[in-house]
């Protein structure tokens, strides 16, 4: 039982269930983490990055992880902020379709003219797709996109599993697992990187920049942890991913790992640094942007400036004791 | 042959708390009419349910020509309180729908409709709807769908109770000239003693729950030999002394039985 | 009454809260654009919907679509729930076989089916309409079962003391008896096909008032969430008025006009 | 219309309908026809649920999903009945109000429950406004409309006899319209208790760290139908429940009120 | 003072299109007792809703007192036929809301309803709701509920009419007893000849639809001169000469209404 300790802050963090880049707030949480920086965190989930988004604009919660596409929406809609990456999931957002017809397809892509595929629109798993047709040589109109949330995705490629599908971890492994579905092409394959991202609400980051760095640091430190320690942070994603009600197997978990880089303090602020011009990160995001204004999401992408800022990242950096704290498990520092 | 038998017959309503009858015995002789008066609830509706067949007696027997009562049917044709008309058939649908019911080709169903139409008054009105009539027209609608089957037997619970009391008379008047030119056996419930001393042969008086039968009056004699078929107006009759004499007597008679009530 | 006067307050009235909703919404309004849309974003929004299109789809596909959606499900829901409403009706074994398992089927959101709905039926039409069905058929069930045990009792002694045969009496005294009930059920009926349809065009919809709304919701599109909705509610309107005429002039024996939903 | 059944009779017909219901279920689950993954068998289904009673899944037992669902119906609902109730009671006494109210109301009823999801967001996040707006925009049409329609249809004898008695118009509302309306309030508060707790799975999209639908979701995406199942059957369940509770009521006052 | 006066009462309903009444010019005295009869739907009902204010007339003026009647108030209390009780309050409830209104202190509204209880024999059933009373006890209620108010002028709609005809007459005899212990100013609707007759002072006839004054006939003086007063059972009274005479007139009056009327 979380005992209410004097002097402690109250923040409100938001994320996905059963998603992987949402783990260190989850190890925070049981190592008591938070309370060691003076935080009271307390959480809310939501099944996807829309509504997620839509209760920042209400106030419903402060700091949180989002998927790149909700990030740039809430930028474009009422400023939210991205404070940092939370992992690198070009990997895991994927075009997938029954094993045996992946050889064949991948030989000739053309072959999906006009065939369904099932996503969830306007997502990192759209965009991942989209990429990958474009890499193929096809237009996105050459498919019948079919928007159902992941969900419902599943259930269909269970009732018809030739169906191709864009869906992101861990549900990708849930269709290896019961579907025999394999990966056909994932954002990697394609060149486009789909970083998630640490969030923050725009009145709370200027309110409180404090406090904002103080999360970021206890991120950090969960990353580094569950780098120094793969079994025990293997146990806990389990542990993770079943209160989610995600019953994720070993292997699906490994892969977890396997597939999706984290960033230490270092590459975070070597990646959004705009020394040498627009970011890494910049550029990422902006892409996300531009992806996301011509399939009509939004009018126009906003600059990657005005809602990617470093400054939290730095903040910690420029605190002996919390860089201290942040990078304590780091190996590579 | 069309008589109407109570044979010692009780009824009970639900699981024998309520006895509504208790031992009733009367005959009806074919062509006769009889009116049954009494108090509220004694029991007349479910005399005239028995004979109809929606209702069966706890013990005893109801015969109607020579055979038990076994189902509802158009040779006992009923004229119910509320007029009971099919709101959406028209005026000769809900007549002939009997007529359909036997199968009785179209162009023989026509001409005895139109007839039928005809006795009650109401040509003109024989593509209106029900509510599209006056009470007491409705009223004639609904004795012309239980006329037109030429039932052995009609059965009426207070027919004309729903009336205001102009058309009543009216009715009352058409029901005597009906009686007469094409004579039926009836059984006539009816709250009203003018009502019952002027359209009856004989009136039978119950008493209260259980219903008994506590008298039967003979009218037609009285009629015949005081020859109030003279008059056409049920006004001059009711002026008649023979008539005031006769209701004061059932009025009496009831009123015994209602001093008893907790009314 | 006069019907004069009641549209005229219902036009002021709407009026007065475009009105509201401008200065709400306005430059120094109460609420931010970002809660609710103003209504120059909700015509832009209406705007690109109608030319552009919105969802791969222009707001006329959108809208036949969801029509013709709205139409099947309410079609089987009526041809499903009518006649078992009048078994239910006429026979109390019918009735005391089917009720426990009617009542147990019956609170289970239209939503709780989609899962079942797309393993069962996959994504085409059929799965809409069974989640559409699912929501739409129990007020045509409940309202037909009370419409036949409203009819008034000594019609249906009327009935058989006329001989009447069965199948005659279904026809021509029990659906007639029930008819106004079976059309209150049949308006709910529809009501509940329109609620229901953004659920149902969650089910990979490719156009449809509900796929928009989905769409928008998804996007935080607050102008074209409020057409969806505008137009759901026209439409909506619009076919229970339909309802309401077909009503009318099969009911031309019924006196008094029930007060109509 | 073939006359009343006598209890038992009806008892062991009910229990013949559930019986074939379920028979028909597990046979079909049985025969092979659909996969495992599609229509679990109601053994197994009962199964899934004696164990989600003790074990957590999505975050919690299948008890705790419940009671943080019913908390939050409750809220919607309560505030729908406190709401529609008395306003539909003024609608049914001033015609102006009635006027101004109906043109609106008309316009909303066709808009699905689920179709609020975004706004409610936006106006009430996800704590418990967004939820509890959401059920109750399922809740509020019937509250209000049977409570006006109650009032529309009183008997105008009464209106007239209080009116003649001198009654002035807060007694005339709660002491003549309130309980002639009542059959029909409860009837619409059991329509609303019905259409709120349907809402419910909509609500649970948005917040979806507890509740019966956010656990009926997250056992969707990991097609573990059974569990998807036990969902449909608590809801269905309890609706049953509710609804019983509310008839309970409903029984009780028709009681009361049974005119001679 | 509490006369009723109708001044060329005119009232249509529904933009003109139906006219019940016209020109109506009528005036009760203080005390009096007077019945209306007429055909169904010449407007009786209406005359009784302008006097108590639940309509207002078309043309004219109805005055209650000296004043114009604008809306309804205590001091003209209603009958209605069908008793209009309220279902969901008591005996006691039910007389007592009258006093309530005009803020009796609880003490002397018990003792006055009480009375009144006492006044219509019901003692014993204060706490019983209507549906658990009979019809007769029902309307006795209601007619309580009026008389408590102690109001200048009593409008009784067919206040017997949906009560069966035995305790009908109960109610009238009562009524009787009633109107002589404590007379008020009434306005009484009822389509029985033999009821206004019984009970009024006055009858007035009116003419079908539009309902306009065709004659009024004088009890009064008869019935005081007869002596009607000696006998209290309502039939004894029925089988006197002179009040079959006035009847009959009465009738005869009414049904040269009818023989015109589409029934
Ligand atoms: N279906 C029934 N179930 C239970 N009791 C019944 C039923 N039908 C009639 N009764 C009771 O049987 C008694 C006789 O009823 P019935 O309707 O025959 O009286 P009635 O003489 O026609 O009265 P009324 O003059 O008021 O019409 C009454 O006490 C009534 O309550
Ligand atoms: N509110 C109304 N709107 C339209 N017409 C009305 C209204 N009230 C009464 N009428 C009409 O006015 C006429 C007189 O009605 P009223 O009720 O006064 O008759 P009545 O003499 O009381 O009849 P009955 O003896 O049947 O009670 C009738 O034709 C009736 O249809
Ligand atoms: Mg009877
Ligand atoms: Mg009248």
């Amino acid at each position: 039982a979380p005992a209410r300790a004097e002097g402690l802050t109250k923040i409100s963090i938001s994320y996905q269930p059963s998603l992987y880049w949402a783990l260190p707030f989850y190890i925070a949480a049981e190592k008591g983490w938070w309370k060691e920086v003076g935080l009271d965190a307390t959480f809310v989930t939501f099944p996807a990055g829309a509504p997620q988004v839509a209760a920042a604009q209400a106030g419903s919660w402060d700091v949180g992880g989002t998927g790149s596409v909700p990030a740039v929406l809430g930028a474009a809609r009422f400023g939210l902020v991205t404070v940092g990456i939370t992992n690198d999931e070009s990997k895991t957002n994927a075009l997938m379709t029954r094993a045996d017809k992946v050889a064949a397809l991948q030989k000739d892509p053309s072959a999906l003219k006009g065939q369904k595929l099932l996503l969830t629109t306007n997502s990192t798993a759209d965009y991942a797709a989209r990429n990958c047709l474009a890499k193929w040589g096809l237009k996105s109109s050459d498919m019948q996109f079919v928007n159902l949330g992941q969900a419902q995705i599943i259930s269909a490629a269970m009732a018809n599993n030739s169906d191709v599908v864009g869906v992101w971890a861990p549900y990708t492994y849930t269709l290896e697992e019961k579907a025999g579905a394999k990966v056909l092409c994932s954002g990697a394959d394609a060149g486009a990187i789909v970083p998630g991202a640490l969030v923050v609400r725009p009145a709370f980051a200027k309110e409180h920049p404090d406090l904002v760095a103080k999360v970021a640091a206890v991120y950090l430190r969960a990353w580094g942890w569950a780098k120094a320690h793969p079994k025990e942070a293997h146990a806990m994603t389990k542990a993770f991913y079943a209160v989610g009600g995600v019953e994720a197997s070993d292997s699906a978990i490994d892969q977890e790992f396997a597939l999706r880089p984290t960033f230490a303090l270092t590459e975070q602020l070597r990646l959004m640094d705009r020394a040498k011009g627009p970011s890494a990160l910049d550029g990422w995001l902006g892409r996300i942007g531009a992806f996301m204004a011509e399939v009509g999401t939004i009018p126009a992408a906003p600059e990657a400036k005005s809602y990617v800022d470093d400054s939290f990242m730095r903040m910690v950096a420029a605190d002996p004791k919390l860089k201290a704290f942040a990078t304590e498990f780091d190996t590579t520092n | 042959m069309s008589s109407i038998r109570f044979d010692a017959v009780s009824k009970s309503f639900g699981a024998g708390q309520v006895k509504a009858l208790d031992d009733v015995d009367l005959a009806i002789a074919d062509k006769e009419f009889l009116a049954i008066v009494g108090p509220s609830g004694c029991g007349k509706t479910t005399c005239l349910r028995l004979a109809a067949g929606f209702e069966f007696p706890t013990s005893g027997r109801v015969l109607v020509g020579n055979a038990e009562v076994r189902e509802p049917g158009p040779d006992r044709a009923v004229v119910f309180q509320q007029f009971a008309l099919f709101p959406w058939k028209t005026v000769v649908e809900n007549i002939e729908l009997g007529l359909r019911n036997r199968n009785m080709p179209r162009e023989e169903r026509r001409i005895r409709v139109m007839e039928a139409v005809e006795l009650i008054g109401l040509n003109g009105y024989e593509g209106a709807y029900p509510h599209q009539l006056s009470g007491g027209m409705q009223q004639r609608v609904a004795i012309a769908r239980a006329y037109v089957l030429d039932p052995q037997v009609l059965l009426m619970d207070e027919p004309f109770g729903a009336l205001d009391a102009q058309t009543r008379v009216v009715m009352q008047e058409e029901l005597v000239r009906l009686a007469r030119r094409n004579p039926r056996t009836v059984l006539f419930i009816t709250h009203g003693v003018e009502e019952a001393v002027y359209l009856a042969d004989r009136v039978a008086i119950m008493t209260r729950r259980p219903g008994r039968l506590k008298e039967i009056v003979d009218v037609k004699s009285i009629r015949e030999a005081e020859g109030w078929e003279r008059y056409s107006r049920i006004e001059d009759v009711m002026d008649l002394e023979s008539f005031v004499h006769l209701r004061t007597h059932i009025w009496r008679s009831l009123r015994e039985e209602k001093t008893g009530a907790a009314h | 009454m006069p019907l004069g006067r009641r549209s005229a307050i219902g036009v002021t009235t709407l009026g007065l809260l475009v009105l509201a909703w401008f200065l709400a919404t306005g430059a120094n309004g109460l609420i931010s654009p970002g809660r609710f849309p103003t209504p120059a974003d909700t015509w832009t929004a209406g705007l690109q919907a109608m030319v552009r299109g919105y969802g791969d789809a222009t707001l006329v596909v959108h809208v036949l679509q969801s029509l013709k959606l709205v139409a099947l499900g309410f079609v089987v829901s009526v041809a499903v729930g009518v006649p078992l409403g009048l078994l239910m009706g006429t026979s109390a074994t019918a009735e005391a076989v089917l009720n426990p398992v009617f009542m147990l089927l019956r609170p289970i959101p239209p939503l709780a089916w989609i899962p079942l709905a797309i393993l069962w039926f996959g994504l085409g039409d059929t799965a809409k309409i069974m989640v559409i069905f699912f929501a739409a058929f129990v007020p045509s069930v409940i309202n037909t079962q009370a419409g036949v045990r409203s009819i008034e009792r000594p019609l249906i002694e009327a009935a058989r003391m006329l001989g009447t045969p069965h199948g005659r009496f279904i026809r021509e005294v029990v659906v007639p008896g029930a008819a106004p009930m079976i059309f209150t059920g049949l308006r709910l009926s529809l009501q509940a096909s329109w609620t229901t349809l953004v659920a149902a065009e969650l089910v990979g919809a490719l156009a449809g008032l509900g796929h928009l709304l989905n769409l928008a919701q998804q996007d935080l599109y607050p102008g074209m969430i409020l057409v969806g909705m505008i137009c759901v509610a026209i439409f909506g309107a619009l076919t229970t008025a339909l309802l309401g005429l077909v009503e009318r002039r099969t009911l031309t024996w019924v006196r008094i006009k029930g007060d109509t939903e | 219309m073939t006359g009343a059944l006598d209890p038992a009779r009806r008892m062991v017909l009910g229990l013949a309908g559930l019986v074939g219901f379920f028979g028909l279920w597990a046979l079909v689950a049985a025969s092979g026809l659909v996969g495992n993954a599609f229509l679990p068998g109601p053994l197994e289904v009962a199964e899934r649920l004696v164990t989600l009673l003790h074990t957590s899944f999505a975050g919690g037992t299948l008890p705790q999903h419940l009671a943080s669902s019913l908390q939050r119906f409750s809220a919607g609902y309560l505030l729908a009945a406190a709401v529609g109730v008395p306003l539909g009671l003024l609608m049914g006494r001033f015609r102006l109000l009635d006027d101004i109210v109906s043109p609106l109301f008309d316009a909303l009823r066709f808009i699905a429950p689920i179709a609020w999801v975004p706004f409610a967001a936006l106006w009430f996040g996800t704590g418990f406004g967004g939820p509890v707006l959401i059920i109750f925009s399922g809740a509020f049409p019937p509250c209000l409309l049977n409570a006006y329609r109650g009032a529309r249809q009183v008997d105008p004898r009464y209106i007239e006899a209080a009116e003649m008695l001198g009654t002035p118009t807060h007694r005339l509302i709660l002491e003549v319209l309130l309980p002639a309306a009542t059959p029909s309030i409860v009837a619409g508060l059991r329509i609303g208790a019905g259409l709120g707790w349907q809402s419910l799975v909509g609500a649970e999209l948005i917040v979806a760290s507890t509740g019966v639908g956010y656990m009926m979701v997250q056992a969707q995406s990991g097609v573990a139908t059974a569990t998807v199942m036990v969902g449909m059957a608590a809801i269905g369940l309890v609706g049953v429940l509710i609804d019983i509770a509310l008839r309970a009521l409903e029984a009780r006052i028709h009681n009361r009120l049974e005119r001679a």
